[in-house]
């Protein structure tokens, strides 16, 4: 066999291995050097796999080649390899950055435990993208979140220990939801191997469980991507975790958990099921509760991370919304969203992190007229904070005309009008920032300019520019995010 | 930590035969109920009844800290490898059957190996966890 | 048979609900954990109680059985117990770390004090 | 077990609450065992009875604390969960009642396991087969749980040990 | 060839801003820049006139962002017109500021520099777009490189006016404008201006009349009541920005968008069949109400905002009429307001620069001190009300015509009784200047600096021209009003 008939394991066990190695390394800069390594050959794979479900369609892995159901299945489709290729790409940007970020926030001692932990969050997520095993889902669910419980933890902030607590709580009671729902799934089926699942539950009786079973996987994994009434762990865990983890999580930690949802409800449930369930009602409602409460609350925040975290909830509303149209369209969008959002927060909370190294805080006084001390960094921000609202020319720009466009075609009008009204509350956040970084003196006038080291500075840009460009030439993010949806509501019943 | 001679002389006598029975557990799971987990649980039970009696001073001379938590990665580490060998001997990942001559000797040591790791870094983490909170104890 | 069928459903749910409310209703971060594993363990019966077949046996393979409990059901829960002590540990942790950075481990208290810090 | 479950809910001694959950994991551990999951039963005892104890009774001596004061309003709790449990019932409802033999659990997949399992795996203990070699990955992901865990509490207390040192 | 001559006309404002950033603490070289690309933007869409005139539309394609959605330039009659004017006036205010920049020592003057030539790049882009996916994308660039020259000072009023500025432009264009774009796209499959329009043929009224408002307060740089506010707030701006914003750049591009979307998005025919009664009626009504108010500011430069609002409501109206001719007299009118207009704010900030003075009730006798000035302004004022020899009369009479033709007497009265009132609110300050005396405790002063009164004589001549000789202009706003109906 080829090596590369091995990449979709491969994709994930790189950076397993890496993990640890870095904590037999010891030593911060060996074990730095390992994750970071790994983490761009696990990006290499991600672009190789993509090609390969681009040529050839769905590749199938037989994982200690037992043919599934009997062994566990790793299946790469054109959803999956998206999600795939988002998280490698945003931890091969954010690993250099790490290095200095970290060395702020993180005693030198627990650097290779840092960076263990960062491998294993990676490949627990890189898993289940990857994974066509129900229960192998939950177990590399349970990896990510475990390693992302620490990262966390890891916060200079005794704060950041109740929240890592919070998220604890809440993620395992999702985790645990997410089980329940398996495990009726497999005593209706009797088999744990998605397609198989999807294939069985077509001739079930007993339609009963399967309703459960979509309810309890609904509401796990809603916990775990912070949907709306459901997101109480989120701001506090974004807000006093280290900067590089912020960036990371913030960008696939949620995203992922959308992609299980989006999974069991086109592969496993199939579309007619879940949607005669008013699941889309229900989703509908509660993404515009996110999209205007949180937006809302994000306005009156006093610390900018925080109010990051918040517009994340409401980011994730516009994902949720355009899942809840029940249309190629919609999911199209929420897709792209999905990538677009994920970049756009990643390269903000990236830059917010530089802010905070030099400025000490994340508090909106600290920032004040950051643009004085730190012009790159804060013009960065104000680009990326467009890319939040949705101006043309930016990345976000594409998401919401796919979003406006998706509602269209169901003749939505009052929803055309929610969507657009919600991104004014996105730039009235948004404008918080440019108020306070460009229009207050430096609360210490005595501040030198002095920008970010370069090695956090030069990656953080570079995911900002790449968010404007995929702004303007979305060939990439939108074609890949249309096949995906093509492919998903295509093969579903 | 405690000086009653009773107590040191049961455990002298007990804790070898706990390690035996993790031995047991290990690498009998095959046939009986069992496995690397449980092995790697009792295991580190005969270090903890060890530690609590002669103290962790005394526990940390028998098994160094630095040791224990190379033992945590070198079981996860032997895992992956043997799945990594399936590779390369011309297999997929995790797949034992091209570890020996026949497919059946082959299974036979992959789960061997790999129930090694478990047991390996479960007794590793046990242990460490151990050490940890016992440590905090002023 | 079935009547015990039927029981030990309502027992498993029974725990959840039990161990469900532990985990939202309790103040204390400790009893908390342990509501959570409680929730977690009741599930274990969910997948292993439906395993079992009337006068069959463990399944270890030998000539004078010939009806097993299904094992996969097993593998799973070993690996879900196994997943929960994990939990269980880093969350007592955490807790540790909590308590020495705020002296308490009540919920409430813990917010109140974050607020007076403010 | 019901019963320790009942007193775990009422009781706000947290010694009583460790002790309640430890024989709480020990019946457990036997009603597994009554249902023919003997690595289950084993496992649950030494893990559920032994290490959370264990671990619990070392948090507990760490963070010298008695007594758990009940929650502000425990109605919504309450409510939350009554719920999640009427939607198991729901669910539940509709399963094949256990000790079926004709259902999924029997009949798809497993056979595959029982059959061919000692040809395959070589071993006859199934569930050591279908754990380390039919779903070896689900159990290279369990040891990783664990490292996982480990790496983080080390993470998590080991500074402040140094520094007591 | 000429597709090329579109990317140098594209680049030109953007190189000048690259050469300003370099040239950043050498002031003279960094305003010479300035100048020079001006200059020879103005001469590149010169070159581009014969071409277009005779009927050729060159087009560029820059990358196709989604599917089917292009960012491509075409250049036709009307933006032709309009970029023309943009960069002339952008040569003329080059040469203004330096004299008010220095003069006032305002800060920043570099980010100014910078900013005005983004500005301008985005205009011309507007100008050319090819569809209007792009308009919005350079409309929106439009609003926030003209942000930071509105908030210029810094302080805590150009905070406020900053936002007011955002609120409007911002708020409007995002609830309305991207709707309607992406609903064009939905039912018609593209954005592309077509002569003729791209809508559906059996587009129900209601549902083209709603689009149509849509855009018309989508638009919200074309300032029509309600979305007039930001307007005056913007006014905290240096005079220079004031200029470009009311007579260049930003008001006229709201306009220009608005005219070109009727023209070629709609088309006259498709709009024949449905009632705009309500859009005559809200434009007359800006016109009367705007002047009204302008009528009660002392402010001379509040006074002037109101101005452009009614002002700008007559190409409102006038494209709403939806008769050729009355397009032509949009067009016109365009081109001719903005001279008029930006004469007056430059003479408006000469006054400030040389006295410091800002209210009309100030200026009395100011003429004799400030012969140029006031000469320019009373031009300016001229043309305004819509009086020979000023070359908003050529536009008015269009108007007029256009709104006869279509023996739409409410659109007439309007018309007639706004120029009584611009009368109203113009000449006075004209008198003044010349026919009362001094004031006795006004220090002593002569004219501004060299480079405004330069400036200013410019575009007053130019506003004279345009009325004796109106060849280029009337000639492209035909070859649009006829080329659009065929």
């Amino acid at each position: 066999m080829t090596l590369s008939a091995h990449f979709p394991v491969l994709q994930v066990v790189v950076p397993l291995v890496s993990a640890p190695l870095a904590v037999l390394a010891r030593r911060a800069t060996a074990a730095y050097a390992i994750v970071m390594f790994a983490s761009w050959i696990a990006f290499g794979l991600a672009i190789a796999l993509t090609m390969q479900v681009r040529s050839e369609g769905v590749v199938s892995y037989p994982i200690g080649n037992w043919p599934p159901p009997w062994g566990i299945e790793y299946r790469i489709d054109a959803l999956s390899s998206f999600v795939l290729l988002l998280v490698s790409a945003v931890a091969a940007v954010v690993l250099p950055y790490c290095r200095r970020s970290i060395e702020h926030e993180v005693p030198r001692e627990q650097h290779y435990l840092f960076y263990s932990m960062f491998a294993l969050c990676l490949a627990g997520l890189l898993g289940i993208a990857a994974t066509g095993d129900a229960f192998n889902a939950f177990v590399f669910i349970e990896i990510s979140a475990l390693a992302s419980y620490v990262l966390i933890a890891l916060g200079r902030d005794r704060k950041a220990l109740v929240a890592s607590y919070q998220y604890l709580i809440l993620g395992t009671i999702g985790a645990t939801f997410f089980v329940i729902g398996i495990g009726m799934l497999y005593l209706m089926t009797g088999t744990l191997n998605l397609a198989d699942m999807s294939e069985r539950l077509a001739a079930t009786s007993d339609l009963r469980p399967v309703l459960t079973a979509a309810a309890f996987i609904t509401v796990g994994m809603s916990l775990k991507l912070a949907l709306f009434p459901l997101h109480q762990w989120l701001p506090n865990a974004y807000t006093y975790a280290p900067s590089a983890v912020s960036a990371f999580i913030a960008a696939t930690g949620t995203k992922v958990s959308i992609y299980v949802l989006m999974r069991f409800y086109f592969s496993v449930f199939g579309a007619g099921l879940v949607f005669e369930l008013a699941v889309g009602e229900v989703l509908l409602v509660l993404s515009l509760a996110a999209m205007f409460i949180a937006s809302a609350i994000a306005v009156v925040q006093s610390d900018f991370k925080k109010l990051l975290a918040y517009s994340s909830v409401a980011q994730v509303g516009y994902i949720t919304l355009g899942l809840s149209l029940e249309s190629v369209s919609g999911l199209t969008a929420s897709i792209v969203h999905l990538v677009n959002h994920g970049m756009t927060k990643a390269g903000l909370f990236m830059l917010v992190g530089g802010a905070v190294l030099v400025t000490g805080g994340s508090g909106m006084d600290r920032l004040a007229g950051l643009r004085r001390t730190m012009p790159l960094t804060s013009f960065g921000i104000v680009l990326g904070g467009l890319g939040l609202i949705g101006i043309p020319g930016t990345a976000g720009f594409i998401s919401k005309w796919q979003l406006v466009l998706a509602a269209m075609e169901r003749q939505e009008w009052w929803l055309v009008f929610a969507i657009v009204a919600s991104s004014l509350l996105a730039v009235a956040y948004v404008w918080r920032f440019v108020e306070v970084a460009y229009f207050r003196e430096p609360s210490n006038p005595a501040d030198r300019r002095r920008e970010a080291p370069a090695t956090m500075l030069v990656p953080a840009v570079m995911v900002i520019a790449a968010s404007i460009y995929f702004g303007l030439d979305s060939s990439l993010t939108l074609g890949g995010a249309a096949t995906a949806a093509d492919f998903l509501l295509g093969t579903s019943r | 930590m405690s000086d009653d001679l009773i107590l040191r002389v049961v455990t002298k006598i007990l804790i070898p035969f706990i390690v035996l029975f993790a031995l047991y557990v290990q690498f009998h799971g095959e046939y009986g109920p069992g496995g690397g987990f449980q092995a790697g649980v009792v295991a580190a039970a005969a270090f903890v009844l060890y530690g609590l009696v002669n103290g962790l001073d005394a526990l940390r001379r028998v098994a160094p800290e630095s040791v224990v938590e190379t033992m945590v990665g070198a079981g996860v580490l032997l895992y992956i490898a043997v799945g990594l060998a399936g590779i390369v001997l011309g297999g997929h990942y995790l797949d034992y059957s091209v570890l020996g001559g026949a497919p059946v000797d082959g299974q036979h040591r992959g789960i061997f190996w790999v129930e090694l790791g478990v047991g390996i870094t479960v007794s590793g983490v046990m242990l460490k966890v151990f050490y940890l909170f016992a440590g905090r104890r002023a | 048979m079935n009547q015990f069928g039927a029981l030990s459903y309502a027992i498993t749910v029974f725990l959840m609900v039990a161990g469900l409310y532990i985990v939202i209703a309790r103040n204390n971060l400790i009893k908390t954990l342990v509501g959570l594993s409680i929730f977690q363990t009741a599930v274990y019966l969910l997948y292993i109680a439906p395993a079992k077949l009337p006068g069959g046996t463990a399944p270890v393979i030998s000539a004078e059985f010939d009806a097993y409990s299904s094992p996969l059901p097993h593998v799973l829960i070993l690996t879900a117990i196994v997943v929960g002590v994990a939990t269980m540990a880093l969350g007592l942790a955490i807790v540790v770390r909590i308590y020495e950075a705020y002296g308490t481990i009540e919920e409430d208290e813990i917010l109140n004090r974050d607020r007076e810090a403010r | 077990m019901a019963l320790a479950v009942v007193a775990l809910v009422r009781t706000r001694v947290l010694f009583a609450v460790v002790v309640l959950s430890g024989v709480y994991s020990f019946l457990m551990g036997v009603v597994l065992f009554a249902l023919d999951a003997v690595d289950v039963a084993m496992t649950e005892a030494a893990v559920g009875a032994g290490v959370s104890t264990v671990l619990l009774l070392g948090a507990l001596s760490l963070c010298r604390a008695r007594e758990a004061r009940p929650a502000a309003r425990p109605w919504v709790p309450l409510v939350v969960a009554i719920g999640t449990g009427l939607l198991l019932v729901y669910g539940t409802l509709g399963l094949p009642l256990p000790s079926d033999p004709h259902a999924p659990v029997h009949t798809h997949v497993v056979p595959r396991y029982l059959e061919q399992g000692p040809a395959e795996a070589g071993i006859p203990n199934i569930v050591a087969a279908v754990l380390a070699s039919y779903r070896g990955f689900d159990t290279l992901g369990e040891v990783t749980v664990v490292f996982t865990a480990g790496i983080g509490v080390i993470a998590l207390l080991r500074r402040k040990a140094k520094e007591e040192r | 060839m000429s597709t090329d001559s579109i990317a140098v006309c594209l680049m030109l404002p953007l190189a000048a801003a690259g050469g300003i950033a370099l040239a950043n603490n050498r002031p003279n070289l960094r305003e010479a820049v300035s100048l020079v690309a001006s200059a020879a933007l103005v001469l590149a869409l010169l070159g581009l006139e014969p071409a277009v005139l005779a009927g050729n539309r060159p087009t560029l394609d820059l990358i196709e962002v989604m599917p089917g959605l292009v960012i491509a330039f075409e250049v036709e009659p009307l933006g032709l017109l309009f970029a023309l004017v943009a960069a002339f006036l952008w040569f003329a205010s080059a040469v203004y500021s330096i004299g008010y920049m220095r003069g006032n020592g305002e800060a920043h003057q570099t980010r100014f520099y910078l900013c005005f030539a983004l500005a301008l790049a985005a205009t011309v882009a507007i100008a050319f777009s090819a569809n209007a996916f792009t308009l919005l994308l350079f409309y929106e660039a439009l609003t926030f490189v003209t942000y930071p020259l509105v908030t210029h000072h810094g302080d805590a009023e150009a905070r406020n006016g900053g936002r007011t500025y955002l609120a409007f432009l911002l708020g409007t264009s995002v609830l309305f404008l991207l709707p309607a774009v992406i609903f064009t796209w939905h039912a018609a499959g593209t954005t592309d201006f077509r002569a003729g329009g791209i809508l559906p043929e059996g587009m129900a009224p209601a549902a083209a009349a709603v689009l149509l408002a849509m855009y018309v307060f989508g638009i919200g740089k074309a300032a029509l009541m309600p979305f007039h506010r930001w307007l005056p707030a913007a006014m905290v701006a240096p005079t220079p920005v004031s200029a470009l914003l009311h007579a260049v750049a930003v008001v006229k591009a709201g306009v220009f968008s608005i005219v070109k979307i009727v023209v070629y998005l709609f088309g006259l025919d498709l709009l024949g069949g449905v009632s705009t009664h309500w859009l005559t009626a809200t434009a007359g009504f800006t016109v009367i109400a705007a002047s009204v108010v302008a009528l009660g500011a002392d402010n001379l430069k509040r006074r002037l905002a109101y101005s452009t609002v009614s002002q700008l409501a007559y190409v409102v109206l006038a494209s709403a009429l939806l008769t050729p001719l009355s397009i032509v007299g949009a067009a016109l009118h365009i081109v001719s307001h903005a001279f008029g207009k930006i004469t007056l704010f430059f003479a408006a900030g000469s006054i400030y620069t040389a006295t410091g003075k800002t209210n009309v009730s100030q200026l009395d006798g100011i003429g004799l001190r400030m012969p140029w000035t006031m000469g320019a302004f009373a031009i300016g004022a001229l043309s305004m009300i819509g009086l020979p020899p000023a070359a908003g009369f050529v536009s008015k009479w269009y108007m007029l015509s256009g709104a006869m033709s279509q023996a739409h007497w409410a659109a007439v009265m309007v018309i007639v009784a706004s120029t009584l009132l611009n009368a109203a609110y113009l000449l006075p300050i004209v008198y003044r200047a010349f026919f009362r005396g001094v004031d006795a405790d006004s220090k002593p002063h002569g004219e501004a600096p060299l480079p405004i009164v330069l400036a200013l004589v410019i575009t007053a001549a130019a506003t004279l021209m345009i009325f004796f000789m109106p060849g280029v202009p009337l000639a492209l706003a035909h070859a649009l009003a006829f080329g659009a109906c065929e």
